[in-house]
């Protein structure tokens, strides 16, 4: 097996592999850095992110009303010193983005512009058009390009982390063009593979996002964090779940239901406002509209589509030139996939998968109880997002903690003594041999399409936006069973050049790790907070729960559960307040 | 490279401009060229003549007249058209003017083009008309 | 429900196998609303788990996606079914050599692009203490049509110039980037760029074919751009003849 | 890689094409299209075209579509041949540029005669 040496190894080039690999060669340029992607940098999901990301810069904005923001719109779930470290940090991170190139929309005078977004009490997220992920993860890659000290190894699927002692020693990947395993070592490794909404049916999650790297760190032992909390984001267009960014309530898009009322209202998230208000109506937090969408369509209230239920977006009152302008994104999508164009139609609408608010374990300087082993952006938990991550917010996230995953592991890695290399080795030739077995493996009756349908589904019905513990333990058992035929699952595709069959085995494997921490953490957590919702518990229980669920990997049987404690430093947990209590700033 | 066989598919360089209909309206318009070279020779053959007196330049002008020569010129001339059209329609793409925050309408810039296409040929042809 | 059935053919290519490339016909029972990656994710995930394409975001920006389709360039996830007739033919890009079936090599285009320094070069670098750099709506609007390629690449594929010069041309897409940084008004790196922009193989190997931008999904104009670049960079080049300015 | 000095005939080219764009039309009207038929039979004799050529800014204007017709096509029917694919680009751009050089002086030439 070919081996390569690095002194950081970099596991995902999306926003935050990018940002960790140049804050790596700034700290010191004389590091080699191996970057790993499954796919070309710039395909990676951050793409995909339209509405922008917050950071306190104007002047009737504070610190403190950004974190007072997030930790509540956690449900303080947060651990508030990581909050505090990115509240502080997030601006200078935004503007280091704007020095690089980011094209980020800007007022008349010339200074950057900022939006609304649902949760946040005053405008402050920074936006390029609907298109600020793509603007942003782009900037990242061609900055990158800067640096000769990052070598890029495009197209190579991770397999498995090598940790020996305690300590993480590299990684194990294969090249997807010739279907050869490679073995990186490194003193640091850093994983930012991004989240995992792929395990549901129903998702705004690019086909990469199946939560490989958080399955590999929790094979190597590292808990998963949070992971019952998933975030529907309230409008995803029916059939295609693609998203329609908050920013098309931003700017000031109605939610309405069959009978064109506003009926956010009947959830204590109004007044009815015709111009948007700051932290009410359809600028509240994404758990509470995706829930109100819930019990709509319980009461009825809601339309049937051919892909389901849906409520209407209507932005017909914000006019041509707005929506060109700051939506013209979501105007093409909308008129593409569902033959409405806002300007003069309603646009169908349903609560999507969009985020993994839990993820790897890692304390605030990114660094996860593995030693040598980092890791940011959405695959992580530090955790800012609690058990409701406000949007806007992840994008800033990846910034701050994939430079600080970058930093901390320069440090680390001056520590490190080279690793024991017999162990390593013999490491790396057991992920090779699995997937020699694989390959071997033959007459198996399943079919990953097959098998992974039925976990998405299963979780859509029992660990959707609202759950309960039947559900949970149906989903429970179905997941088991598709886990007992995965072992079954042979390779219809033997080749080695581009096998498509063998990463989607290998991802359906990864998924359904993940998929098992979502349900067990969900089923042990009996009370209702943030994302995760119970109906036979519908109150939040701080007695309880205000803790963290960790998942641990267990080989032979269901994960292990276990809590942490969560940092509590100066908001106490209170009672969630949106609507007219909230004091938000006219948007 | 081990398994790896990477297939260059072959595009043949003399007749690619043949799978396309985009490609064909592109050759179209560099053929165009030819005419210009022609009447440019021409032009110039007619102004020895000029200088040379009176007979040489009827000759010229029963060259002209010559039918063969007539159907050139009709070609010539379709040619013409499809290079001031082309001309034109890719100004706005290789000149953009930007005022403000708007850059000004192509088809305005377009537009323009042709109206002063329309009044350059009508002025030619007055002058023509009343020499 | 609409039920639609459809011919994919799609041409395979598997190099431990295939001497060549050839088309193998699907029959793709689909939806209405589909796209043409829609049914290639129906045969993978139904019925040929060989065949392999890229994919990922599937609302056209991650850039993955393009084929040809029907003869034309396209993304995959913007190809509606409602569109084409009933015979849909899928292959690889043009102009790039076949790794397997629907998955091109793309190494040329990734180093085009890094050969073009797509980044600010700013004059003096400022300190983030400092605040961001002030650039008007006019400003960003000068630069910002550029800025939305998304690499898919089906400009390489329509160009004949890339094919005919045997891919030495730099091609639309790394061009109009380069261009995007040079307009950018935080950026002083024209001189720096100038050598690959201004070389043979760049702006002037063009020949304003405009199929780039006739098939660019994102109405990122490289054809414009790359004439815009044509005209400063031969007036850069007239002002250095003369000694006055250029290096 | 070298800075390409394609920059120059490009120049003339591009110039070239805007006048033509503007002028070959009208022109060719008036010199082969309407002669055939009788049209403009006056402009066209000897004694009133003479003249009119003999005036200098009429040689100008001519001097200037003829010069910048004949780069814009010489340049043109380079890329042409490319297109067409033929490979000597260098081969090909000494002859289409010797050629749109020498017919510029004989332009002048011409015109200085009369
Ligand atoms: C449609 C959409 C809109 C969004 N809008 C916003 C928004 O407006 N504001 C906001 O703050 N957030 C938004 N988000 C969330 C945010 O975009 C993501 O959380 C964030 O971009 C994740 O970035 P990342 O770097 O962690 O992962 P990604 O960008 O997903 O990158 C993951 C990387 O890991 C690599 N990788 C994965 N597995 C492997 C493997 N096995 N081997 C090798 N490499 C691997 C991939 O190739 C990729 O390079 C949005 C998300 C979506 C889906
Ligand atoms: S310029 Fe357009 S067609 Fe070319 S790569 Fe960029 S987005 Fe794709
Ligand atoms: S198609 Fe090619 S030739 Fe130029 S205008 Fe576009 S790059
Ligand atoms: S899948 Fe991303 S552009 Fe088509």
């Amino acid at each position: 097996m070919q081996v390569i040496d690095a002194d950081i190894v970099i596991v995902g080039a999306g926003g935050a592999g990018l940002r960790a690999a140049i804050a790596v060669a700034e700290a010191d340029p004389s590091l080699h850095i191996a970057l790993l992607s499954k796919v070309y940098p710039m395909r990676s999901h951050t793409c995909a992110a339209e509405g922008g990301a917050a950071g306190v810069v104007k002047a009737n904005d504070s610190l403190e009303y950004h974190f007072n923001d997030t930790v509540s719109g956690g449900d303080w779930l947060t651990d508030q010193d990581a909050v505090d470290l990115f509240v502080n940090e997030i601006t200078k991170e935004l503007i280091q983005m704007e020095h690089w190139g980011c094209p980020w929309s800007r007022e008349g005078s010339g200074h950057v512009a900022v939006r609304p977004f649902g949760g946040m009490k005053i405008m402050r997220t920074w936006y390029a058009a609907d298109k600020t992920g793509f603007h942003m993860l782009h900037t990242l890659f061609q900055t990158s390009l800067k640096y000769p000290s990052i070598k890029r190894f495009d197209e190579y699927y991770t397999s498995d982390l090598i940790v020996d002692d305690g300590a993480c020693h590299g990684c194990t990947a294969i090249e997807m063009r010739t279907g050869e395993m490679k073995l990186f070592r490194g003193k640091s490794v850093i994983v930012c593979t991004g989240g995992a909404g792929r395990i549901f049916p129903f998702t705004t999650n690019g086909a990469i996002k199946t939560g490989d790297g958080m399955a590999m760190a929790y094979r190597a032992g590292v808990p998963l964090k949070d992971m019952e909390f998933v975030q529907y984001h309230p409008t995803g267009l029916p059939g295609s779940g693609i998203l329609l960014t908050e920013g098309c309530r931003g700017e000031g898009g109605y939610l309405l239901n069959k009978d064109n009322y506003r009926y956010l209202q009947d959830y204590d998230l109004g007044p009815a406002t015709p111009t948007p208000v700051l932290k009410s109506m359809e600028l509240g937090p994404r758990d509470r509209l995706s829930q109100a969408f819930w019990q709509e369509s319980k009461k009825g209230n809601t339309v049937q589509g051919k892909w389901g239920d849906i409520v209407w977006l209507d932005m017909r009152h914000l006019g041509e030139k707005l929506i060109n302008e700051r939506l013209p994104l979501v105007r093409d999508l909308s008129i593409s996939y569902v033959a409405a164009d806002p300007v003069t139609d309603l646009v169908p609408v349903r609560p999507v998968v969009h985020y993994m608010m839990g993820g790897i374990h890692t304390d605030i300087n990114a660094a996860t109880p593995i030693a040598g082993l980092y890791s940011a952006g959405e695959c992580a938990c530090v955790s800012i997002n609690g058990a409701n991550r406000l949007g806007s917010n992840s994008l800033g996230e990846l910034l701050v903690f994939g430079a600080r995953a970058g930093r901390f592991a320069v440090e680390h890695a001056k520590t490190v003594k080279a690793p024991r290399d017999a162990l390593v080795t013999a490491q790396a030739a057991d992920a090779e041999g699995r997937i020699k077995a694989l390959f071997k493996r033959s007459g198996g009756k399943q079919r990953v399409s097959q098998l992974k349908r039925e976990m998405n589904l299963s979780l859509e019905e029992g660990c959707g936006i609202y759950r309960d513990e039947k559900s949970l333990r149906d989903t429970v058992a179905v997941i088991a069973d598709v886990r007992a035929r995965y072992r079954d699952v042979t390779l219809e595709d033997k080749s080695s050049v581009y096998n498509t069959d063998l990463y989607q085995t290998l991802e359906l494997g990864a998924m359904i790790e993940c998929a098992e921490t979502v349900v067990h953490s969900a089923l042990l957590r009996t009370e209702s907070r943030g994302a995760h919702q119970r109906l036979d518990h519908v109150e939040r229980d701080d007695v309880n729960f205000l803790k963290h669920s960790m998942a641990y990997y267990n080989p032979n049987g269901d994960p292990r559960i276990d809590y942490h404690e969560v940092v509590i430093t100066k908001s106490q947990p209170a009672a969630r307040v949106y609507g007219a209590a909230a004091g938000g700033q006219a948007a | 490279m081990g398994a790896r066989r990477p297939y260059m598919r072959t595009m043949s360089k003399t007749s690619w401009f043949m799978t396309h209909a985009r490609f064909k309206t592109y050759m179209l318009h560099e053929i165009s060229s030819v005419f210009v070279a022609l009447y440019m020779w021409l032009l110039i053959d007619g102004l020895f003549r000029l200088a040379k007196g009176p007979e040489a330049w009827e000759a010229w002008l029963s060259f002209i007249k010559h039918p063969l020569v007539v159907v050139i010129s009709l070609i010539a001339f379709a040619f013409f058209v499809i290079h001031t059209m082309s001309w034109f329609k890719a100004v706005p793409q290789a000149m953009r003017i930007q005022q403000g925050e708007h850059f000004v309408d192509g088809k305005l810039i377009i537009g323009g083009h042709y109206a002063a296409l329309g009044a350059f040929s009508l002025f030619v042809l007055i002058l023509a008309g009343v020499a | 429900m609409s039920k639609r059935t459809i011919q994919l053919e799609v041409l395979r290519y598997r190099p431990e196998q295939d001497k060549e490339p050839f088309f193998q016909t699907y029959t793709v029972p689909c939806e209405e609303e589909w796209v043409v990656l829609d049914a290639l994710n129906y045969v993978k995930d139904e019925i040929d788990r060989t065949l392999s394409f890229r994919w990922s975001c599937h609302m056209f920006v991650c850039g993955s996606c393009g084929y040809k389709i029907d003869g034309e360039p396209k993304l995959g996830c913007k190809a509606f079914l409602r569109d084409y007739g009933d015979n849909i033919r899928v292959e690889p890009l043009d102009n790039f050599p076949i790794e397997r079936d629907l998955v091109v090599v793309i190494d040329d285009f990734v180093e085009k692009l890094q050969s073009v320094k797509p980044y600010i070069i700013a004059k003096e670098e400022k300190a983030l203490a400092a605040g961001e750099y002030i650039q008007t709506p006019a400003q960003l609007k000068a630069f910002k049509q550029y800025s939305m390629c998304i690499n898919c690449l089906l400009c390489y594929s329509a160009c004949p110039q890339y094919g005919l010069t045997n891919q030495e041309f730099i091609g639309p897409a790394a061009l109009a980037l380069a261009h995007r940084y040079n307009m950018d008004s935080r950026d002083v790196g024209r001189s720096a760029r100038e050598h690959v922009l201004a070389a043979h193989e760049g702006v002037w190997e063009c020949s304003f074919v405009g199929a780039c931008s006739v098939v660019c999904p994102k109405d990122v104009d490289p054809a414009g751009a790359i004439q815009q670049a044509k005209f400063t960079s031969a007036v850069d080049y007239l002002t250095s003849m003369v000694g006055i300015g250029g290096k | 890689m070298a800075r390409s000095a394609k920059a120059v005939p490009w120049f003339l080219f591009a110039a070239g094409g805007t006048i033509t764009a503007f002028v070959l039309p009208v022109m060719l009207f008036v010199t082969n299209l309407a002669p055939p038929v009788g049209l403009f039979s006056e402009a066209m004799s000897w004694e009133t075209m003479y003249g009119f050529v003999g005036n200098w800014l009429v040689k100008l204007v001519l001097l200037g579509i003829i010069g910048f017709g004949l780069w814009h096509a010489a340049h043109r029917l380079r890329v042409c041949a490319h297109d067409f694919g033929i490979r000597a680009d260098t081969v090909v751009a000494y002859i289409v540029y010797g050629v749109a050089g020498l017919a510029t002086l004989a332009t002048i030439w011409a015109l200085l005669m009369i």
